[in-house]
């Protein structure tokens, strides 16, 4: 599957939310859009037959964060790569959940790793630090310390 | 006995790693399921960002700790694209043979682990004692029985030994019929029967929904398989089966996992034979000064800053013994990859528990949870 | 690491729960929402004439007569029933420990998956802040006498994720470790090893 | 042999120290000391700690047994370096639970935690005092005395689910739970195989069961009743593939999570003191007791305490076979346990019973020879 055949069968409504389909190593395109059209985007991809969501994943580039959605087509037998930014003072985009349920837990672990809110989540808690952990540990600013410089033991229960 | 909710872990036999299920029983009757995870979450994510390239290898063992060389392929392929690295023909083979010999050492392991979930104590000690003879190939040419740190970006970190391909045989040869022995231990009983059909169904349908990949995908009927469809390495070279079967219960993953030992002893020696005709370079020559010498100590002084290297992002999917994994290293022309992204197959196999579980009973639940395969390591990362 | 004197459990009372009981200081008024847990800090080389001092107070509390110490003390170091727990990547070799080729059932080891009948916690591998409260709940449910052994660099020191937020540098930070094993992970011998010393460490208590 | 039992012997023990201490005392002690009352009760103490004892180096060994014969199944070796191939193995680890501290969790019901495994060893140890061990070598000669054993043996899931509701535990309340549906399910069964051996053996007094069987042993015309005593028995010793009351797959330890010290020590030793009872059981009902058929030469049964060795080898067999089940087989669910004991254990132990009734009716079988005459 090319990108322009891709971005040919996307129907045209979804054309004020699409950024662009592009071509990347390792996918059959990536497809960038808007975080408003997200839900749309997602419908018109998985009729396309990526029914199989592989991973949701956070990036920081400290001005702006980026999710990424890697998902599968069981009749093209590739990979797509969708992506798209949202504004580090604002990291809020629509749920997957509704068209992919396996987003569940990666929208969790991308809500508290990377502290991207997931509009509309049924369940957005805390999947893999401890309940009440206050911070974002994959963001950049998220500092990696020697233990020896932490001044106090403590811990969140 | 009315409704309770029960939590199985961290510390409970059945979970064989360190994770919470949380069950909520009617008598013995499963009615809604909650995994807890993160118990062993150690950030490597995070810690990816603070390391070399080839550092993160380390890391990479340690992510799933059954399958170590599977996840360094994984990473490799993707570091390697990200830094636009070819490695030489050698050194795929080899990780091909690395990658098919920790996927029997993996499925040996959870064959051991799944037997004990169902009350069979002798087949334990003989999986184990089957997974020492591949641990012990891969020390002769690692180094090490579990964390191997072997595969680097370029190639891999040294060849194998003189006369290890007659001795991967010879392990190859003694193999073939343990599958039989462990077929008659399992399947040769009634009781396995009882206890195993028609149990933890997932039917193809909800597998691609929930995300659910590898022997369990396979187990349900649909033939995905990445080293088919997605070919990396040399898999594309190779002649092999996809393991199917059509059950989609506890009973289908055993016969999958089963069958794909044999694939990867036919695939194994499909890659023996080329190794023996086929000397060359295992680390690709023209490699940038700071990514260090392949024999060169780890550590942190002694690199070379890079200036101006071209940033890329590379992506690789890998049919790792447990399913699909995913990963995707951006690089932005420091020495440590920018990000660092891992899709576990177990992680997404786990969340779907709700659809394998509700409906069983508590004695249903070790069988059902062995058959998954968990390794927590690559779950929490 | 700073491990202020004042950090330093008494020796005379090591033996006892209490001392270690960290969530003794549990929620107290005016902490914030997340509830803070002060963790005893103790260095390796203050644990263990702590650990010392303990054995040889029990030894003296529960065999009183002359004739019958000998004979627990054989019979403790003779039957060590380690946690039936897997942490990480030690976890699989303390399994293969178990396996054919090392069968460390020859020693009288058999792992217990109830911390009610288990005398020796093997900690094999990385311990998370997530997991630590939990340890030391397993660590205060296991009877007197009790032993842990540090398996592997992760719960010595950290290991390889030292520096990882959600790592704990070391197991001793939350229950007294008797053998650290090195190693990452360490071989089935290594661990096998270390419960022979601890068993010469039992034994050379009697004294 | 037959002159000296070991009730006897200690009746002479105690008769002849009596009697010397007696001689040195003055006159209205002397008379008191050398009483026969009193010589027979102390005789019937020492008789009883002897086979206590005995019992109880026994069921030690048993462990050993099943350590030593599963590491062989699963190619090791075993407990090797505690004793002579391990033979203290079991000794050290009695000693370790005996030092151990016993904790008692805070909501724990404190008189049925304590009183649980108590029963349950008592009411293990209670079996040796009936069981005839070889001609002469019981206590008791009691004519219902396979009545009274099999009532004492049915006493256990009390105890397990009495232990297992006060250790306020949900792992052991779900195994104590298991345990008493499985026991009372297995306990019918079980006894209609029994009623097949009473039938053909025309009565409950153990002693006489194995005496009837000189002319051939009861397993081969009973062989119906064999398979259901030795289901029944698997499931009441709760051993593989029936120990889903400590299933430790799902319920962590089962009805004993919560137990530590000398009360887990108590459960052990039950455990093991149980199945050993139901060897010997096996062996007293099915296997002709310490009796050998006439085709063995009398070399090999008329040695000092040939009974007691032949009978120690046949339970020991026993055991083994056991053990190799252990080894081979996974473990049932507990609704198909129930499902096999009340709809294909009970017929078949009905039919077991037809099976006896018409064999005392036909008297004679062609392989096997005749039913001796009730009375003999």
């Amino acid at each position: 599957m090319k990108p322009e055949d891709l971005a040919r069968s996307l129907p045209p409504v979804l054309a004020p939310v699409l950024l662009g389909v592009e071509a990347f190593p390792g996918f059959a395109a990536r497809v960038r859009f808007r975080r408003e059209g997200a839900l749309d985007v997602f419908r018109a991809i998985h009729d396309l037959g990526f029914t199989h969501l592989a991973m949701i994943g956070g990036i920081d580039w400290v001005d702006h964060r980026e999710v990424i959605y890697t998902v599968w087509s069981d009749e093209a037998r590739t990979y797509l790569l969708l992506s798209t930014d949202v504004p580090a003072d604002d990291p809020r985009v629509e749920s997957a959940v509704p068209v992919w349920p396996s987003a569940n837990w990666h929208e969790r672990e991308a809500w508290e790793l990377v502290g991207i809110t997931f509009d509309h989540h049924p369940d957005l808690r805390h999947l893999l630090t401890p309940d009440g952990y206050a911070f974002h540990p994959l963001l950049r600013s998220f500092k990696i310390h020697e233990p020896e410089e932490l001044e106090v033991k403590t811990r969140h229960v | 006995m009315s409704e309770m909710w029960l939590n199985m872990g961290p510390q409970h036999p059945m979970t064989h790693g360190l994770w919470n299920l949380r069950v909520h029983i009617d008598g013995e009757v499963i009615r809604d399921v909650d995994p807890e995870m993160g118990y062993l979450h150690r950030g490597i994510e995070k810690l990816s960002e603070d390391r070399h390239y080839n550092e993160v290898v380390t890391l990479m063992d340690r992510t799933c700790y059954v399958a170590g060389l599977a996840w360094e392929h994984l990473y490799i392929l993707a570091s390697e694209e990200a830094l636009h690295i070819a490695p030489p023909e050698r050194a795929q083979y080899l990780r091909v043979l690395c990658e098919e010999f920790q996927r029997i050492a993996s499925h040996l392991m959870w064959y051991a682990a799944f037997v004990q979930d169902i009350g069979l104590m002798t087949p334990f000690l003989y999986g184990m004692r089957d997974r020492d003879l591949i641990l012990d190939l891969f020390q002769s040419y690692t180094g090490a029985r579990m964390t191997y740190e072997y595969m680097r970006v370029g190639g891999v970190r040294n060849d194998v030994p003189p006369g290890f391909t007659d001795r991967a045989r010879q392990v190859l040869d003694w193999l073939e019929p343990r599958f039989v022995e462990y077929d008659q231990l399992t399947l040769g009983s009634d009781i396995f029967h009882k206890r195993c059909d028609n149990l933890g169904v997932l039917r193809a349908n909800d597998c691609v929904t929930q995300g659910v990949t590898g022997p369990m995908l396979r187990s349900a009927g649909l033939k995905r398989d990445l080293r088919k469809d997605r070919p990396y390495a040399v898999y594309d070279q190779l002649d092999f089966e996809v393991a199917l079967a059509d059950t989609a219960d506890v009973t289908g993953r055993y016969l999958v996992r089963l069958e794909e030992m044999r694939q990867s002893v036919r695939i194994l020696r499909q890659v023996l034979d080329w190794l023996d005709r086929h000397p060359g370079p295992v680390m690709a020559s023209q490699l940038p000064r700071w990514l260090g010498a392949p024999y060169a100590p780890v550590g942190r002084e002694g690199y070379l800053l890079k200036r101006n290297y071209p940033k890329g992002v590379g992506f690789s999917a890998v049919e790792e013994p447990h399913g699909e994994a995913l990963a995707y290293v951006v690089n932005e022309g420091g020495e440590h990859p920018y990000r660092v992204k891992f899709r576990s197959p177990v992680y997404a196999n786990i969340a779907a528990a709700r659809h394998y579980l509700v409906g069983y009973r508590v004695a249903d639940i070790p069988p059902i949870m062995g058959s998954v395969d968990i390794c927590v390591g690559e779950v929490d990362r | 690491m700073t491990a202020t004197p004042a950090a330093v459990a008494p020796p005379k009372n090591a033996s006892k729960v209490e001392s270690h009981r960290a969530d003794a200081e549990l929620p107290m008024a005016g902490e914030p929402a997340v509830p803070f847990l002060e963790i005893e800090a103790l260095r390796a080389r203050e644990f263990i004439p702590a650990a010392k001092e303990a054995l040889t107070d029990l030894i003296a509390e529960q065999g009183q007569s002359k004739l019958i110490r000998p004979v627990f003390n054989w019979a403790g170091r003779n039957s060590l029933f380690p946690l039936h727990w897997g942490l990480a990547c030690c976890a699989i070799e303390f399994a293969a420990a178990f396996g054919a080729r090392w069968d460390a059932e020859r020693f009288g080891v058999v792992p217990r998956s109830s911390p009610r009948q288990s005398d020796l916690m093997i900690v094999n591998g990385t311990v998370t802040w997530k997991v630590a409260h939990k340890l030391i709940t397993l660590y205060e449910q296991m009877p007197e006498p009790k032993w842990v052994i540090a398996m592997g660099n992760c719960a010595t020191g950290g290991g390889p994720f030292r520096t990882a937020y959600s790592v704990v540098p070391g197991v001793d930070k939350l229950v007294p470790v008797d053998v650290y094993i090195a190693g990452c992970p360490p071989r089935p011998e290594a661990m096998l090893d270390g419960i022979l010393l601890l068993e010469t460490l039992i034994r050379e208590r009697k004294e | 042999m037959s002159n000296a039992t070991l009730y006897s012997v200690s009746y002479d023990l105690v008769h002849a120290v009596l009697f010397a201490i007696g001689s040195v005392l003055p006159a209205p002690l002397h008379g008191w000391i050398e009483s026969d009352g009193l010589v027979t009760g102390l005789a019937v103490l020492v008789f009883g700690v002897i086979l206590l004892a005995a019992s109880m180096l026994n069921t030690i060994l048993l462990i050993w047994w099943e350590r030593k014969l599963l590491g062989r199944f699963m190619d090791r070796r075993g407990a090797m370096h505690v004793g002579y191939a391990g033979l203290l193995q079991n000794f050290a680890d009695g000693f370790k639970l005996f030092r151990k501290d016993t904790v008692r969790p805070r909501e724990a019901d404190p008189l049925g935690f304590v009183t649980g495994p108590t029963a349950y060893m008592v009411t293990s140890m209670i079996m040796f005092g009936i069981l005839p061990i070889s001609s002469g070598w019981n206590s008791g000669a009691l004519p219902l005395s396979l009545l009274l054993a099999l009532a004492v043996f049915s006493f256990a899931p009390l105890f397990i689910f009495v232990s297992a509701w006060s250790s306020n535990n949900k792992y052991s309340l779900m195994g104590g739970m298991r345990s008493a549906a499985q026991m009372i399910a297995y306990e019918v069964p079980l006894l209609l195989a029994v009623v097949a051996v009473v039938i053909v053996a025309g009565s409950f007094d153990l002693t006489t069961i194995v005496y009837e069987q000189q002319n051939y042993w009861f397993w081969g015309p009973l062989f119906v009743a064999l398979v259901v005593f030795v289901a029944g028995m698997l499931a009441e010793m709760e051993r593989i593939p029936f120990d889903l009351p400590e299933a430790e797959a799902e319920l962590v330890e089962g009805w004993n999570t919560e137990y530590g010290g000398m009360l887990f020590a108590f459960f052990m030793l039950a455990d093991y003191l149980r199945a050993l009872v139901g060897s010997i059981l096996v062996v007293l009902l099915f296997l002709g007791g310490w009796t050998m058929p006439s085709w063995v030469p009398s070399v090999a049964t008329s040695f000092p305490l040939a009974g007691i060795v032949w009978f120690m080898v046949k339970t020991y067999a026993v055991f083994g076979v056991f053990i190799w089940i252990r080894a081979s087989l996974p473990r049932v669910r507990t609704d198909q346990l129930l499902r096999v004991g009340w709809n294909r254990m009970i017929p078949l132990s009905l039919l077991s019973v037809f099976l006896a009734a018409a064999l005392v009716t036909v008297k004679c079988l062609p392989v096997f020879g005749c039913v001796p005459s009730p009375g003999i």
